[in-house]
């Protein structure tokens, strides 16, 4: 099990140097970021200053060298536009998008899990054929699109769930159901096929052979099994998610990292998106490899590979 | 070994062939006429539409479609903010969606492809510098990573297409890898190299063949994940740029009166809707065809 | 003409069942909380709520709550009085002003005003060290030369030479911090996040980018300025248009502003929702990079005039804008003094044919590609207008839209060749809305020097007949050489449920002390 | 229809009519035809057959376990005398894996390879309310020794994957003693061996049998096995028995033809065939369709004449324990 962890931390690692040299490199590509920094009618003089306090007079590695330096001790830098440090603004906005993601999660798990075991069990009748469809038909639906009209009917019409903002739980509503429905579709087949191959395997009809009940079999002999595949796309799927949600975001104005990534995009403010996509991919290689930990707990032939 | 030996030899499982069958090219039939019919849309555009995607008439601004009482056929669908005519641009719009399918996918699959390959055959050391590529590719969140290179580029569609088709290789290499790995295992392939004809006569007349036949099948979905995600690029005004009509954007420049005139904002979403469908249905039918 | 009677009478049936329904079911949602409270939606979020850092209309509206300024200009009739200064007098060359305070004004947090606090904010905004902080400082009080306290209650202000927007200047963007709170916490930055001044409203709680909460400052004291009618106000910015409108429906939002000519027709069509229009001096206009440069297109004059030529105001104001928009052909609002928009002589210049002919014999290979910057939002939707009329004219338009921080970096980075913008708020002076774009500064497109001169000149003349001749003068020979295009006035809408009474003045932004909750009105 | 005279022991299983049938578009078809049988304590009955004659069809009925499509029926299916047949339906869930208990056939993938070989064997257990955890271990631990396991104590904290095929075949065996079970259906438990574990399986089979009285419902195509370890043959055919009797009997003098072209497939080391390889039958088991004529194995049958299909062949009697579903008499045939 260390042999396996150590060798997996060192490829995120790794890969996280890359991710940064790649992040890094964006911020470089817009030429005079002094500028940038500084804003308007500074002088030339003022500029010299900025652009050495920055270290941009300094070779392009020695200046990466110099930001990951900066990284490791968490100064993440400061933005262009609002002078506060990029740390504390991350880890609020993070904040919003975990939470918006968490909920997701529990809706498509509610719905897909469910779904999935359903159309297993009854395999080739008039429900699987259902759920099938339904399925394809929401792995068509674009999710900014499903965004606005949710927001419309729901929000508007009805006037049931606020359209706006990311005060209470009631406006976290609309966007988590619609990122969920957006995740349904694949964690219902994968769930679907996970369990359909499960209820073929002989140990299923050995354990029924045993006179144990059908329940018993399903929860502790069915499901454990089933639920690996599912395991490792949810992991996939958080992924995805965080970093998908800047539209979404956007629709219903939720203050969430993908909206923070935006606007900061489209204020050129890149020190916020080069610690973002960082961040991002650092949740990302901790969310697989959680995965594969879970399903290693789980699966006792993973165990010694 | 699969099912309790032969207990499971009349397993019900097995009998339902001739329906799914039936099912599953009904699927591949459906999904490719939705394809089909807005490729015809798409190259017939100049013909079938009444009024050009770009002539602006201000005095006529945001007319409503036939169905309404007050709607005329002059527009069928209406007009937008600018008066440029609703159906006209739907029709052209077309041709942006279908082209970031097939370009993106162009760019990505070839790149999937051999990055697969070479996992897949070699293994080995070779194999884990490909999984690195991958995870690497992975770790990178591709809507934030387009964002990013599109707002240092200023959005375009060439922008948008080149940067996707970079990022969208991933689905490709892994099925590739794992489709080679399983040929390499296969005797016809140690056979061939027993005769000593040499790793590249290997890849290109044993595997190549067969792994793309299992790409062909992803292609239309992957197709489909490129526009769905160019879509979402142009709703956020970082992708294809005004004049030219694209769902995406047609969404968002409707989204501020989806509440008074709905119809603006759910006929692109429809569009992109039906043609993704069409493409995930060619993709689904293909893949279970392929498996038989 | 029929189709746009049709057009209107088949949006009646359309939208009035939804709106009306909305509404009902929006009253009825609506939560009651105690105290008469008001919820006001901005679009545009603003990182500082003073005049002082940033001069846009939001920081416009929330000064005028929060702060004061040393003179108040009645938006009706235009005429300045006493704020907090009780009077003030120039000296007769008008380039030394004393102002006798007014006593007994306490800041939000109970510290006594009196001439520290003016001779603190002033020397702030003056000192070139400040440069970074102050947005626009040169063009907004670059003509300060120094301020010294004469007394407890009076202080002199020294100008480097007379101007005629002081008085605005004093009156608007010029407000006054308190000394003791600032300087103890850390300088002006302060005010970001806990602004305090004297003004009708104190703020209770802002968290930057979304909310803002105003509560009612009971020891305001007697002014021109007209005190609070309503214990509380929270700001809240909602950036999407469609989201303000459904909020105000649903009953969440009771005042949205700057909302686009075809949600406010519809909105007004409902009984349950007023809308009303704030003309202020703000106009749409485009600048041209017209500086010598070594590949810059613009700077010959004949192109710039086949642009201006190409552009067909008159129906871009009337269809896309509406809200009572007009065409201009000068760089001034008509409500503005020395404009002269509205003399008979105002030239319509839109013919296409003639933009053709000069094009063709400029001998440019068509089609000419220039690059137009400009904000999001309704700005977006002219730009893609213009575009079209520029490519009948064999001009490709390429569209570049930013938010406003970033618009402001590109614009002042001098090298945007066309920038389409809308300016002016509720100053009237024309210096104040013509000279900054022709005084070389860095908004400056024209670099040029004699404009310069001849401007800076008028702003000095306090005789008005004279600034009147030299301001026309300006105004032709910025419109011969084409260095703008100024397109139309934008009017600001204001829609608010039928609750609320607000008699909207003549500023393109909300005034909080105007708004009242009607009495049979239920409270929030 | 009493097969075997009274003077032995009661049989500890017997069902009769047991039928099993599936529709498939309109018709019918009769997996199993119903069957009779019994099996006795301490005595194995094999039910021999190709695959697809139904017999491990016969078992999964017995234990009410028929996939989806497929319907069950039974006249009465007597478990130490107690009939779990209702108006026709096999309701045998009270007794399942406590009475009467499965060994699969496919080692590999008859445990759950998440849980451990201990969990899964005491599982049965506990649920039939056989004792407590302690007993339950203690019991688990003594079968494993009985049937020969390595050091059981560590194999019984082991998972599938870290044992062989044989030894996961052994704690089959073991988790089906678990309730000590009157009957004990081993449904081709050599087949997925290699030949030396079935010879060890195999005898394994017959001391526990000796040792725990317990009756045995032996499954295979293998006449080895059959003869090995059976005391009683059926030999099925298309969803019927088509022969029944002792294995010596069966063995040396075939009644049926199907029988007698069984046994010559297997290639004998006591006869010299002179290099000829031993005839595969042509042809391939016909569908059981309801409505069939005459005898389901006509086609392949060398010895059949026309009587054979005019009507359906009855199981006759021919001789003490002997029973035949054949016309021809081939015993005349035979001398």
């Amino acid at each position: 099990m260390a042999r396996f962890l150590l060798s997996r931390l060192a490829i995120s690692c790794l890969v996280l140097i890359v991710v940064s040299m790649l992040s890094f490199g964006l911020f470089h590509l817009t030429g005079d970021a002094a500028l940038a920094f500084a804003g308007e009618d500074t002088t030339e003089a003022e500029m010299a200053l900025i652009r050495e306090r920055l270290g941009l007079g300094k070779p392009i590695y020695l200046q990466y060298l110099v930001s990951v330096e900066k990284l490791l001790k968490g100064d993440f830098g400061i933005s262009l536009f609002t002078q506060e440090p990029v740390i504390g603004l991350l880890i609020s906005k993070l904040a919003v998008t975990v939470k918006l993601a968490a909920i997701s999660i529990c809706i498509a798990v509610a719905i897909a899990i469910p779904l999935g075991v359903i159309s297993a069990y009854s395999y080739n009748s008039w429900v699987d054929w259902l759920v099938t469809f339904s399925v394809t038909i929401g792995q068509a639906i674009p999710s900014f699109w499903l965004a606005l009209m949710l927001s419309t009917f729901f929000g508007l019409y009805l006037g049931w769930l606020p359209v706006a903002g990311d005060g209470s739980l009631r406006h976290f509503v609309l966007p988590s159901v619609t990122l969920g429905i957006a995740m349904v579709p694949a964690l219902t087949w994968v769930t679907k096929t996970g369990m359909l191959d499960v209820l073929d395997a002989s140990y299923i009809l050995f354990a029924r052979a045993k006179g144990l009940s059908s329940a018993r079999i399903a929860l502790f002999h069915a499901l454990p099994n089933a639920i690996l595949p599912v395991i490792s796309l949810l992991s996939v799927q958080l992924g995805q998610l965080l970093a998908g949600s800047v539209v979404i975001e956007t629709v219903f104005s939720i203050n969430g990292i993908g909206r923070l990534a935006l606007v900061s995009i489209q204020r050129a403010d890149l020190p916020i998106i080069q610690s973002v996509v960082l961040c991002l991919a650092c949740i990302y290689l901790v969310l697989t490899l959680l995965a594969d930990l879970v399903n290693r707990y789980i699966d006792p032939r993973l165990r010694n590979q | 070994m699969r099912g309790v030996g032969n207990l499971s030899v009349d397993n019900h499982r097995d009998q339902e062939g001739k329906l799914s069958m039936w099912s599953k090219r009904k699927k591949f039939l459906f999904g490719l006429s939705i394809v089909v019919c807005f490729l015809l849309i798409a190259i017939l555009a100049p013909w079938i539409t009444l009024h050009d995607p770009y002539h602006q008439d201000l005095s006529s601004r945001l007319l409503l479609p036939f169905w309404t009482e007050h709607g005329s056929w002059e527009y069928p669908l209406g007009t937008d903010e600018l008066g440029r005519d609703y159906f006209s641009r739907l029709v052209y719009g077309a041709r942006v969606s279908i082209a970031v399918g097939f370009i993106v996918v162009a760019i990505s699959a070839p790149i999937g492809l051999l990055l697969g390959i070479i996992g897949g055959y070699f293994g080995g050391r070779t194999d884990g510098v490909i999984m690195f590529i991958i995870t690497t590719r992975l770790a990178l969140p591709v809507v934030l990573v387009t964002l990013a290179i599109v707002s240092i580029t200023g959005g375009s569609f060439v922008v948008a297409v080149l940067v996707l088709g970079f990022l969208f290789w991933d689905r490709f290499a892994i099925v590739t890898r794992s489709a080679t790995q399983q040929l390499r295992n296969k005797q016809f392939v140690t056979a061939a190299r027993a005769y000593g004809s040499s790793h590249a006569q290997i890849l290109f007349t044993e595997i190549m063949p067969n792994v793309v036949n299992q790409i062909l099948t992803i292609v239309s979905i992957e197709m489909a994940h490129a526009i769905l995600v160019e879509a979402a690029l142009s709703f956020l005004g970082l992708g294809v740029q005004p004049p030219t009509p694209s769902w995406g954007l047609m969404v968002a420049e409707s989204r501020a009166l989806s509440f008074f005139l709905p119809h603006l904002v759910t006929l692109p979403g429809l569009a992109i809707f039906f043609l993704v469908l069409g493409f995930n249905l060619l993709g689904d039918g293909l893949q279970s065809l392929n498996r038989r | 003409m029929v189709r746009n009677s049709i057009r209107v009478a088949q949006r009646v049936t359309f939208t009035f069942t939804f709106t009306f329904v909305a509404v009902f079911l929006g009253a009825y949602s609506s939560s009651v909380q105690s105290g008469t409270e008001v919820h006001v939606g901005f679009l545009r979020e603003t990182d500082f709520i003073d005049r002082l850092h940033t001069d846009s209309i939001e920081s416009a509206a929330l000064s005028l709550a929060v702060y004061d300024t040393l003179l108040y200009r009645d938006p009706k009739t235009k005429k300045f009085s006493g704020l907090l200064a009780k009077a003030w007098k120039w000296n007769t060359k008008r380039d030394v002003i004393d102002f006798t305070l007014r006593e007994q004004v306490h800041f939000h947090n109970g510290e006594l005003f009196d001439a520290d606090d003016v001779v603190y904010t002033i020397n702030q905004v003056i000192d070139p060290a400040n440069t970074i902080n102050f947005r626009q400082r040169d063009n907004s009080f670059g003509f300060i030369q120094s301020v010294e306290k004469l007394s407890d209650f009076t202080v002199r202000v020294r100008l480097k030479k007379a101007q005629s927007v002081a008085e605005d200047i004093f009156a608007t963007r010029l407000i006054i911090w308190p000394k003791d709170y600032t300087r103890s916490n850390g300088g002006h930055i302060v005010h970001r996040t806990a602004p305090i001044g004297t003004g009708p409203y104190r703020v209770a709680e802002v968290s930057p980018g979304s909310e803002l909460v105003l509560l009612e400052n009971e020891y305001y004291f007697e002014g021109p300025k007209s005190s609070a009618s309503l214990e509380r106000i929270v700001v809240r910015n909602v950036p999407d248009v469609q989201t303000q409108i459904a909020e105000l429906l649903k009953g969440s939002l009771d005042f949205i502003w700057g909302i686009p000519a075809d949600q406010s027709q519809q909105l007004a069509l409902n009984p349950a929702i007023s809308v009303s229009y704030g003309k202020g001096s703000r106009i749409t206009f485009i600048s041209l990079n017209s500086k010598a440069g070594k590949d810059n297109k613009l700077a010959d004059p004949k192109l710039r005039e086949v642009i201006a030529l190409s552009i067909d105001k008159k129906s871009i104001a009337k269809y896309l804008i509406g809200n009572e928009a007009e065409p201009l052909v000068y760089l001034c609002h008509p409500d503005q003094a020395h404009c002269i928009n509205n003399s008979q002589e105002s030239m319509y210049s839109f013919d296409i044919e003639r933009a053709n002919a000069i094009l063709k014999d400029l001998g440019h290979q068509i089609p000419i590609v220039l690059e137009l910057i400009t904000g999001s939002g309704e700005l977006r939707k002219v730009a893609e207008a213009l575009q079209y009329q520029l490519g009948r004219a064999g001009i490709r338009l390429l569209i570049r839209s930013y938010t406003l921080p970033a618009w402001r970096n590109k614009f002042l980075s001098g090298e945007s060749e066309m920038s389409l913008l809308n300016y002016g708020g509720d100053i009237y002076d024309l210096s104040a809305t013509v000279i900054p774009f022709f005084n070389m500064g860095h908004a400056d497109y024209a670099r040029d020097q004699a404009l310069a001169d001849h401007l800076s000149s008028a702003a000095e003349s306090v005789d008005v007949v004279e600034s009147d001749k030299s301001f026309g003068e300006a105004l032709r020979y910025i419109r011969e050489n084409v260095y703008t295009i100024p397109l139309f006035t934008s009017p600001t809408t204001f829609i608010y449920r039928d609750i609320i009474e607000y008699d909207s003045s003549a500023l393109p932004f909300p005034e909080f002390n105007k708004m009242k909750l009607r009495n049979e009105g239920r409270a929030r | 229809m009493d097969m075997y005279s009274r003077n032995r022991t009661k049989p500890v299983l017997s069902a009769s009519g047991l039928t099993v049938e599936v529709k498939s578009g309109n018709d019918k078809l009769l997996l199993v035809d119903s069957v009779d049988f019994q099996i006795y304590g301490g005595k194995t009955l094999c039910l021999v057959g190709e695959s697809g004659s139904g017999k491990s069809m016969t078992a999964r009925a017995i234990l009410g376990l028929c996939p989806k499509p497929c319907q069950s029926y039974a006249n009465s299916l007597l478990i130490e005398d107690i009939n779990y047949v209702r108006h026709k339906r096999v309701q045998v869930s009270a007794v399942r894996g406590d009475r009467v208990s499965l060994i699969p056939q496919d080692p590999m993938g008859a445990l759950n390879p998440l849980l451990t070989i201990g969990r899964q064997m005491v599982e049965g257990f506990l649920y039939h309310k056989k004792g407590t955890y302690k007993d339950a271990k203690s019991k688990a631990l003594e079968l494993l020794s009985k049937v020969r396991i390595s050091d059981p104590e560590t194999r019984f904290a082991q998972y599938t994957h870290q044992l062989s095929g044989g030894e996961n075949q052994r704690v089959l065996i073991a988790m089906s003693l678990m309730c000590d079970p009157a009957v004990l259906i081993a449904d081709e438990p050599t087949t997925a061996l290699d030949k030396t574990l079935q010879l060890e399986i195999l005898t394994l089979f017959r001391d526990l049998q000796e040792a725990l009285g317990v009756g045995i419902l032996f499954i295979t195509h293998d006449f080895d096995a059959v003869s090995f370890v059976g005391d009683y043959v059926n030999v099925m055919y298309a969803g019927q028995i088509v022969e029944s009797g002792s294995v010596t009997d069966i063995m040396h003098s075939p009644a049926h033809p199907y029988t007698k072209s069984l046994l010559s497939c297997i290639p004998r080391l006591d006869q010299q065939n002179h290099g000829k390889l031993p005839s595969a039958i042509e042809g391939t088991v016909p569908l059981p369709v309801s409505d069939f004529q005459g005898c389901l194995f006509y086609e392949r049958c060398e010895s059949a004449v026309d009587l054979c299909q005019v009507d359906p062949i009855e199981l006759r009697k021919i001789d003490k324990e002997r029973h035949s579903r054949c016309i021809v008499d081939v015993h005349t045939i035979e001398e």
